[in-house]
């Protein structure tokens, strides 16, 4: 077993995922325990950059640059902006909920989570659908996919992108500073009919 | 002969419901009239009956028409005039049309006049149902009808306030009538119960298909149905330990006492067991009528010791009826149904007669009964007097008069069966009967003058009604004489009722007569040492004596009031009490409101976990997530 | 280098595509109108709606039963097409309650209306699709334009019903996610059809059941908490509570029916693989649902809060009904909601057309019992129109909800389950209390307070959508027959 | 006329809807005038029943929810008819005595409404569409007594909703059931009670199913111990409303269960007989001396109607014609004396406006029209011969001896309880001195009390004197029902039990 | 060698990593943060499972998800900071006025 363990560290491969597998989780750590917004939002960014190193470990070269462009930079970016917009610089206090049943809870989930994926989940007999091919590069193979298979998927997830958009702007707008149904100071939320006409 | 029936039946009703129709309106004087001109109808058709069925010995048979069908039960209004039925009908009849004349007199100033001739021929209807009836459904028709006839008669004067026990044994008219009622209705429950035992046994409730199937009934079912019956008989004839209402109903007016308490309803217990006369005369039930007899005997002592205290007149007669009753039982129990029958027709006459004049007195005195406040009231009201001095030779059992025949037959019967302690406790009966009927006739007609000083005014009664009481005055006197000729007519019926004494006692016949007469005699003699004599000898109230544990023994009836009263009547009420406060509302009603509460309660603390703090609800769903996650892995692990 | 790939139009089948294109194609239209002109009234905007929606519920109708389209992603069987029938349906009845005679912050953006569309869009993705990168991306749609909406209201209660609702779902897609890992990780597949040709064959391999359970449980989270069971219904209450009473009432029943469609193909075909722990695990969660839920709706003070807590408690009971995975059952999932709809859409507007700002008979609650208190003697049609929602609710023959409630129950029986119809049945009774209580408050109370109307938000357009749903729920009873055998026969054509 | 019983059903709740045109002070005569109409329909039905005939007619079917089995299907026999006969007769006197001057537009639509759902649970063949009716009649009734009625109506309408609601729901399951059992057997859907009567069940089935139906009918009867709902029902319900509950609702559940379980499920009916008949027991014997604790004239009657309807749950499982045509007859009797003693009470509380029984006392001086009908009932309420009671007690207990002579016996004591608790109501009302001043102006009945009150005496004396019209269709009919009993029982003990009636021993 | 299930159980630690955050954080940001550490997880389980069974729908899954989480933060962000001006603050406990 550590025999095991020694050879697969020796390999790149397996140095790699070991160093990141510890990086990630430690920055995770600190993205969750953290009480300072700036070193959670830091270490997050951090993290995610480390998982597009599993990305690209795993060949999902594609992946890992998404993971990149979209994580780091777009939503990171967006963060910032919500961070500095919030001011949320300073540390932060919070209530925790009792300590104990949170890492309880997370325990177990890891625990069971764990015996999943450690149940010989993998079988030999399970044919690739949508095989990568040898020789081809990873954004070429998936590209094919993602426009013939996943192209009702990704179309969607244009408008839902959309969606969001226009979601971040309506209720991000002045518009919404002012209530109709809530403030008594607002016009009067009665439009009398003769208004309608 | 069929129509006859009818009117004879019907013509009370059309009286009742007749004077019904006045009932709310002021007292008129025609609708006592037309009501006792209508009874007296149905007594000429009645006695029409009876002098057919006499000649031609033809039983009659009619059947109105369907009651209730359903199943395999068919029940007509159905009714019958033989000898038996006859020789009620025409009693009955006989008796309510006096009476009803007797009341157009008695009820003179009541303003419920109308409505009292309702009841009284609502009464004679239902009499009359009763006695006529071919089934016992039928019967049993007339028998509640009677019921509730006296419930509204003895409550009639429902207006007076209920008393305590010691001011009026009686409390109140009102209450009198209930106990009557109830009482009645528990004897009902056991006539009841015979009616359904006949039913299922013999298919039908007609009285000839029944008695026909007796003999091929299962010795036990015979038992429990002549059971049933007896008890049904014994509520309705006031026999011990129903008796106590008898005494109590003495509340209503007294032409009630006198036809429905006296002559007639009381009497249809006795009815029963000899209209059944085949049933309680089979081998089989010989036990329970042998019963019978031994509680007729009792309760005809029983009432007799009760009566020699008493100072209520009515009360009084009350009793010696109650006693009467109970030597018409012995008679039945000791299948001398013919002599019972012949006893209850001649009690019938005396003892109206009694009840009446004990009603003018009442009438003359103002509604006042004690004894000990009358005396020589016989200057005054001669012919009340004489009536009931008749009527009081006639209870005691002295020839010739009716009552001597009838009792002494009875008495001999007792003899006859072997029955010895019977027999001397019913002529020590026939002693102390004398006695307090004379005790009554003295201390009210004899005596010293009590009534004057306590400002009393009696007078005589209106004329007409001691011409209409004359009739009773003479069967009171004759009936007995006819006996014989009686007897070769309810012999035609048949071998259930026939009764022959044996030739052994039918050798002692005269001198078991003379010692009847002697005890009477004795106790007349005795009374009127007792209570007649005036001057120096007059009769004193002695307190000290009433003092006596004899004394208030029987003038507190042996207590039996008393103890249905706190053990029956109390605890009853309690019991219902508890089980409305305490079971009904605090388990049962309580259980399904907790029930409700439950759900009430458990939502008002689960609405807790509605904290409105999201963190929270993050937790119920992480919560929620990893037990459900955890389950699976043991279930998982497990399979 | 790859081949290039040629695929042909007609296997494409893009007419599986016409009703999701026709809904986002008319949210774009109206954004395109606002662009044009930004003064437009809402009005317009709701017609166009309206006309849109009706299009689109014409070509769903115009769809041929068990086709696939777009590489088999696109799946158009009978529950796809009775749920995108129901979800139009519904939205046509939600959209005109836009025009009630008062002003609301909400109505006064066009892109209420685009956003409202994207969403019915998502849900019919989400519906037409076996494929759980479309599902869920369908899903997220929805969501996320359903929680704009929400929001949109403009109260402190409308954001604090969004946090919780987008916070607690964010959640939930990540359980979903992770489910669908699992589940990728045991067949090599993320389409259902093909998820179950693999996972039937690895039934049996050792120390396997560990990771089939576990995935059924990460996407049975997701899925309750959409479906607001226990104990991932907490958001429920508070998000029908902080939205507009239309949208509550919408949001009992449209987003639950698709919820559902995609939980009869996912947990459908996990008790169709013989697993009946996961039935089980479902009905207790069904069952403790409908009880819990009842029995807090039964201490409820806000008649909103009341309905909300009951709509979670019908949804239990529909839960149910799916555990059952019985035609029948099937069946009476959609039978209930296409009944409740109208009842509970009915009941919410009646809530809506009290909305007002000013006059309020509680400082925490819009809709407390109070203000219905006497209501037969203000307005006694509107009493007794609510009376009626109330009944059909309790299940109370001849209203509709009635004979959803029977045909459920009549599954639970047809399936060996009578303790769960008994379960159904007391819960019912216990449900009748405070359905009852309304109709006391309003029938067998005095007026609080001297007030010569309720009903101030009443237009003419609202008081044909009660008049419409009062139709549906009294006269339930001669449109149930067409409306089972239609149902049924969908249901087991597409083989459920 | 072949829908004459739709007509039936219908014609009132149409009449309702119509009425809230009807301007409110002339309310009150259309609702007379409707039920007077309805009235007429139903003796109607009565004349063109056909006697011979003991099985349903005017039967009409017309298929609701084909797929499901739900049928719009009515019928009536001789165990209904005279129950629809009892209905519409006590509306239309209810109506017409009503003194309710609050609402009464209102009202009449409610009492309309409600006629509706009563007719119908009698006339209803299907299994759901009874449990419509059966369900629907809650609704009014909760509405009668909530808005019309004393201090603590909204507990007391809440109470008895919910309590009929949570039983007759465990019903519904049971009605599923079988619906279930049924096309599992046949291959058909059917909720037709006349299908349901072909099935034969295996014992243990029945006996299930007989306890199912049994909680929703017993509450409805109701039986101990679900009967505490009542007194409060009626202790709160207006005049109009208790005399509806008292002669209509609480037959609805001893019809249900002669036409659900005792042809549905013979074996589980035998062999609940004694259960059954214990309940009864106690139904009779306590709370009749409930009701003798009680200072309320309305609570005594209220009381005393759940012991009579024990009498009637004791005849129906007799087991014989005679109880079961007894109990049925019993129904009729309990629905006209009861509800009229109601009213009776009704009449006093109107004047008096307090219906405790040591506020009265000699009212029979001041009140003679009203003490001579109350006595009349009273008599009739303790079953007296010659009046309505006596016929449907004597052959319902007459019947039950059959079964258990002991049981017999104490049901018996129902004759001398129940005189025991109404003597005792009589005597403190209207005998005695008439001291409290308040009572002394009190005046007799009016006329419109009077006239309503009079046609159930006399159909209390018609039919207490000549019940043949009414008995003979009902005896047809259930003894019918007990020969096809007999046949589907399949256990031995059942079939010794169920006694079939001679005349139909050659064969029904 | 490094297998499939090593890769998952990251995958499993990161996620109750992020299940812990969810549960601990009380501001909403941090919160948001969290959900990303979850959806991040489940991108690395199918980025691996995707490579072992050689199979590309697991990178397709991982893409949409990521393109979900970007659009949760765009719409996120956007209830917040409606939120935030009303309210003042991103403290969960400030945000409890619906309840029971």
């Amino acid at each position: 077993m550590f025999e095991n363990f020694i050879a697969s560290i020796m390999t790149i491969e397996g140095a790699a995922f070991y160093v990141f597998s510890i990086l990630t989780i430690g920055l995770f750590s600190i993205t969750v325990m953290s009480k300072n917004v700036l070193y959670a939002m830091t270490s997050l960014a951090a993290a995610m950059v480390l998982i597009s190193g599993f990305f690209f470990i795993l060949g999902a070269d594609f992946l890992g640059v998404v993971q990149l462009v979209v994580y780091v930079g777009a939503i990171m970016a967006l963060y910032s902006f919500a961070m500095m917009f919030f001011d949320a610089t300073k540390d932060i206090k919070e209530k925790t909920t009792s300590n104990s049943l949170v890492f309880l809870l997370g325990g177990l989930s890891a625990l069971v989570l764990v015996l999943m994926f450690a149940a010989p989940i993998y079988s030999e007999n399970i044919q690739a659908l949508y095989p990568m091919h040898e020789g081809v590069g990873n954004a070429q193979d998936v590209g094919m996919v993602l426009f013939t298979k996943y192209l009702i998927p990704f179309e969607v997830a244009a408008v839902m992108l959309l969606v969001a958009m226009i979601a971040g702007i309506i209720l991000a707008g002045k518009k919404m500073d002012e209530s109709l149904t809530e403030d008594m100071s607002a016009d009067d939320e009665i439009l009398i009919i003769k208004d309608e006409k | 002969m069929e129509n006859l029936v009818y009117v004879a039946l019907f013509a009370p009703f059309v009286g009742s419901l007749f004077a019904a129709l006045f009932g709310m309106s002021q007292r008129q004087i025609f609708v006592g009239v037309i009501a006792s001109g209508l009874l007296a109808v149905s007594f000429i058709s009645s006695l029409l009956l009876a002098i057919n069925l006499y000649t031609t010995g033809n039983v009659i048979h009619v059947t109105m028409m369907d009651w209730i069908n359903a199943g395999d039960i068919s029940i007509p209004f159905g009714f019958v005039i033989d000898q038996i039925s006859v020789t009620m009908m025409t009693v009955v009849t006989l008796v309510s049309t006096i009476v009803h004349i007797y009341a157009i007199g008695y009820m003179d100033h009541d303003k419920a006049f109308n409505r009292f001739f309702s009841y009284l021929s609502a009464f004679v209807f239902s009499m009359l149902i009763l006695v006529m009836s071919d089934n016992f459904a039928g019967l049993f028709i007339g028998w509640e009808g009677v019921g509730v006839c006296s419930w509204l008669l003895v409550g009639f004067w429902y207006h007076k306030p209920d008393q305590t026990r010691e001011e009026n044994p009686s409390i109140s008219p009102s209450w009198a009538a209930n106990e009557a009622f109830i009482m009645n209705r528990i004897a009902d429950l056991g006539m009841l119960v015979g009616i359904f035992i006949l039913y299922w046994n013999t298919g039908s409730l007609q009285y000839d298909v029944v008695f026909a199937a007796l003999p091929n009934l299962d010795d036990a079912v015979l038992v429990t149905a002549a059971i049933a019956l007896f008890i049904g008989a014994m509520g309705k004839s006031a026999q011990f330990p129903l008796h106590t209402w008898l005494t109590d109903a003495m509340e209503g007016p007294t032409p009630v006492s006198a036809l429905i308490h006296a002559a007639t309803m009381v009497t249809a217990g006795v009815f029963l067991v000899i209209r059944s006369n085949p049933l309680y005369g089979m081998e089989a039930v010989a036990g329970v009528s042998f019963f019978i007899a031994c509680l007729g005997t009792f309760v005809a002592f029983y009432a007799a010791s009760m009566a020699l205290v008493e100072r209520d007149l009515k009360r009084i007669i009350a009793y010696s009826t109650l006693s009467q009753l109970g030597y018409m039982f012995a008679a039945a129990g000791l299948g001398a149904y013919w002599i019972a029958l012949f006893h209850l027709a001649a009690h019938a006459f005396f003892k109206a007669l009694l009840f009446l004049g004990g009603g003018n007195v009442m009438h003359a005195m103002h509604d006042e009964l004690d004894l000990f406040k009358m005396g020589e009231l016989r200057k005054k009201m001669r012919g009340t007097f004489i009536y009931m001095t008749i009527a009081s030779i006639a209870l005691a059992g002295l020839p010739p008069l009716a009552g001597f025949w009838s009792k002494d037959a009875i008495i001999e019967t007792a003899f006859n069966e072997h029955t010895y302690v019977l027999w001397f406790m019913l002529v020590l009966t026939a002693g102390m009967t004398a006695f307090y009927s004379f005790r009554q006739v003295f201390l009210t007609f004899f005596g010293e003058d009590r009534h004057t000083a306590l400002g009393f005014h009696p007078h005589e009664m209106y004329k007409f009604v001691l011409a209409a009481m004359s009739p009773l005055a003479v069967l009171a006197i004759i009936t007995g004489w006819f006996m014989g000729g009686y007897k070769a007519f309810i012999y035609q019926i048949g071998e259930g009722v026939q009764y022959e004494m044996s030739e052994h006692t039918h050798h002692l016949a005269t001198y078991l007569g003379l010692i009847v007469i002697f005890v009477a005699v004795s106790g007349i003699i005795l009374a009127y040492f007792k209570y007649a004599r005036t001057g120096k000898n007059a009769f004193k109230r002695n307190e000290e004596k009433e003092q006596g544990f004899f004394y208030k023994l029987l003038i507190n009836q042996y207590y039996v009031p008393k103890i249905y009263e706190e053990y029956i009547t109390k605890p009853y009420a309690m019991i219902s009490e508890v089980f409305w406060t305490k079971v009904d509302l605090k388990i049962v009603d309580a259980t399904v409101d907790n029930i409700a509460k439950f759900f009430y309660v458990s939502g008002d603390k689960t609405r807790a976990m509605q904290t409105g703090n999201l963190s929270n609800y993050l937790n119920w769903m992480a919560v929620g997530a990893v037990v459900l996650l955890v389950i699976a892995a043991i279930s998982a692990m497990l399979v | 280098m790859l081949e290039p790939i040629n695929v042909s139009l007609e296997s494409l089948n893009l007419i599986t595509l016409a009703p999701m294109l026709i809904a986002i194609a008319g949210a774009l239209t109206i954004l395109i109108i606002d662009l044009i002109n930004s003064k437009l009234d809402k009005s317009l905007y709701v017609m166009l709606t309206v006309l849109v929606l009706f299009i689109d519920f014409g070509s769903v109708l115009g769809l041929n039963v068990n086709e696939r389209g777009f590489f088999d992603v696109m799946l158009i069987d009978g529950i796809s097409i009775i749920s995108q029938l129901m979800i139009i349906g519904g939205s046509m009845i939600f959209i005109p309650l836009a025009l009630t005679s008062k002003r609301f912050h909400e109505y006064s953006y066009p892109e209420f209306f685009a956003l409202f569309l994207f969403m019915i869009a998502g849900f019919q993705f989400m519906v037409a699709s076996d494929n759980l990168v479309l599902i869920f991306v369908g899903l997220e749609t929805a969501s996320l334009s359903l929680y704009t909406l929400i929001a949109l209201h403009n109260r402190a209660n409308s954001y604090e019903a969004a946090v919780k609702y987008f916070t607690m779902g964010a959640l939930a897609a990540a359980f979903f996610a992770m489910g669908s890992a699992v589940v990728y990780a045991l067949t090599g597949s993320i389409e259902l059809y093909k998820v179950a040709e693999v996972m039937a064959t690895r039934l049996h391999e050792t120390g396997l059941m560990i990771a089939i359970f576990g995935s059924s449980i990460l996407l049975l989270v997701a899925f309750s908490f959409k479906l607001s069971l226990f104990p991932f219904h907490t958001w429920a209450p508070d998000v029908y509570e902080g939205a507009s009473a239309p949208l509550a009432g919408y949001m009992s029943v449209v987003p639950k029916i698709a919820a559902f469609v995609v939980s009869i193909r996912i947990f459908g075909m996990y008790i169709d693989l013989g697993l009946e722990w996961v039935r089980w695990t479902i009905l207790i969660l069904a069952v403790i649902t409908m009880t819990l839920s009842n029995i807090m709706a039964l201490v409820q003070d806000d008649v909103k809060r009341m309905l909300a807590y009951s709509s979670i408690s019908h949804a239990g009971f529909i839960m149910a009904a799916l555990a059952l995975d019985t035609t029948e059952g099937n069946t009476s999932i959609f039978l209930y909601y296409a009944l409740f709809m109208f009842t509970n859409l009915g009941a919410f507007t009646m809530l809506w057309i009290s909305r007002h700002k000013k006059r309020r008979f509680n400082k925490r609650y819009d809709h407390p019992y109070e203000k219905f208190a006497g209501l037969i003697q203000i307005m006694p049609v509107g009493a007794v129109i609510m009376a009626l929602f109330m009944l059909s609710l309790a299940g109370v023959p001849p209203f509709s909800v009635f004979w959803g409630k029977i045909y459920v129950m009549q599954a639970a029986v047809n399936s060996g389950y009578i303790w769960l119809a008994i379960v159904m049945g007391l819960n019912s009774a216990v449900a009748a209390y405070y359905y009852l209580k309304l109709i006391v408050y309003m029938f067998l109370m005095e007026p609080v307070k001297d007030v010569d109307m309720v009903y101030y938000n009443i237009s003419k357009p609202l008081m044909a959508i009660i008049g419409l749903a009062t139709l549906a729920t009294v006269a339930a009873v001669f449109y149930v027959q067409p409306l089972i055998s239609y149902l049924y026969y969908m249901i087991s054509a597409s083989g459920y | 006329m072949e829908n004459m019983l739709s007509i039936l059903v219908f014609f009132p709740a149409v009449a309702g809807l119509l009425g809230f045109v009807v301007e409110k002070e002339s309310a009150r005569m259309y609702g007379v005038t409707v039920a007077a109409i309805e009235f007429a329909l139903s003796l109607w039905l009565w004349f063109s029943f056909d006697m011979s005939n003991a099985g349903m007619q005017f039967v009409e079917m017309i298929p609701l929810i084909p797929d499901f089995g739900i049928t719009y299907y009515l019928g009536a026999d001789g165990i209904s008819l005279f129950i629809i006969i009892m209905t519409t007769l006590m509306t239309l006197i209810g109506m017409a005595g009503m003194s309710e001057t609050r609402n009464v537009k209102n009202m009449i639509i409610t009492l309309l409404f409600l006629e509706m759902t009563m007719v119908g649970v009698f006339v209803a063949l299907d299994a759901i569409i009874f449990y419509m009716f059966w369900e629907l009649s809650l609704v009014p009734m909760l509405y009668i007594i909530g808005a019309w009625g004393g201090p603590l109506r909204i507990y007391a309408s809440i109470k008895f909703f919910l309590y009929t609601f949570a039983g007759s729901l465990i019903m519904l399951v049971g009605m599923l059931f079988v619906a279930y059992t049924y096309h599992d057997l046949t291959g058909v859907w059917s909720f037709a009670i006349t299908d349901w009567y072909a099935l034969v069940l295996p014992v243990d089935y029945q006996l299930w199913l007989f306890a199912a139906f049994f909680i929703g009918f017993a509450i409805k009867v109701p039986m101990f111990p679900f009967h505490t709902w009542i007194p409060y029902a009626h202790g709160q319900a207006p005049t109009i409303g208790s005399v509806i509950l008292a002669a209509v609702l609480l037959k609805m559940g001893t019809y249900g269960f002669v036409r659900f379980s005792l042809p549905m499920f013979p074996d589980a009916s035998v062999m609940a007989i004694t259960p059954i008949a214990v309940l009864s027991l106690i139904m009779i014997i306590y709370t009749a001396m409930i009701a003798y604790a009680q200072k309320d004239m309305k609570q005594v009657i209220a009381y005393s109607s759940v012991s009579h309807m024990g009498i009637i749950m004791l005849g129906l499982f007799a087991m014989n014609a005679e109880g079961l045509s007894g109990s049925v007859f019993q129904m009729l009797s309990h629905g006209i004396v009861s509800g009229a003693l109601f009213m009776l009470v009704g009449v006093i509380y109107d004047r008096r406006h307090t219906k405790l029984m040591s506020e009265f006392g000699g009212l029979a001086a001041v009140m003679p029209k009203y003490a001579v009908i109350f006595g009349i009932m009273l008599m009739a309420a303790v079953g007296l011969p010659l009046t309505m009671g006596f016929p449907g007690e004597f052959l319902v207990l007459l019947g039950f001896y059959k079964i258990s002579p002991i049981m017999t016996i104490l049901a018996g004591t129902s004759i001398i309880l129940g005189a025991v608790y109404m003597l005792r109501l009589f005597k403190k009302s209207f005998f005695g001195p008439l001291n409290n001043e308040e009572n002394m102006k009190l005046k007799d009945l009016n006329n419109r009390e009077t006239w309503s009150l009079i046609p159930l005496v006399a159909i209390v004396i018609w039919l207490g004197v000549y019940p043949k019209p009414v008995l003979e269709p009902i005896d047809n009919s259930v003894k019918a029902l007990l020969v096809f009993m007999d046949e589907k029982a399949i256990t031995k003990e059942a079939k010794d039990m169920i006694l079939v009636s001679k005349s139909n021993k050659g064969g029904a | 060698m490094i297998g499939l299930s090593h890769y998952l159980i990251v995958s499993a630690i990161i996620f109750s990593i992020g299940l812990v955050g969810v549960l601990r954080r009380r501001n909403l940001l941090m919160l948001f943060f969290a959900t990303e550490v979850m959806l991040n997880a489940v991108n690395i389980a199918f980025a691996a499972i995707s490579h072992y069974y050689n199979d590309l729908t697991g990178q397709m899954f991982a893409f949409f998800i990521i393109a979900i989480a970007a659009s949760e933060v765009a719409v996120g962000l956007g209830i917040l900071i409606v939120l935030f001006k009303k309210h003042g603050s991103l403290d969960l406990d400030d945000l409890a006025n619906m309840r029971g």
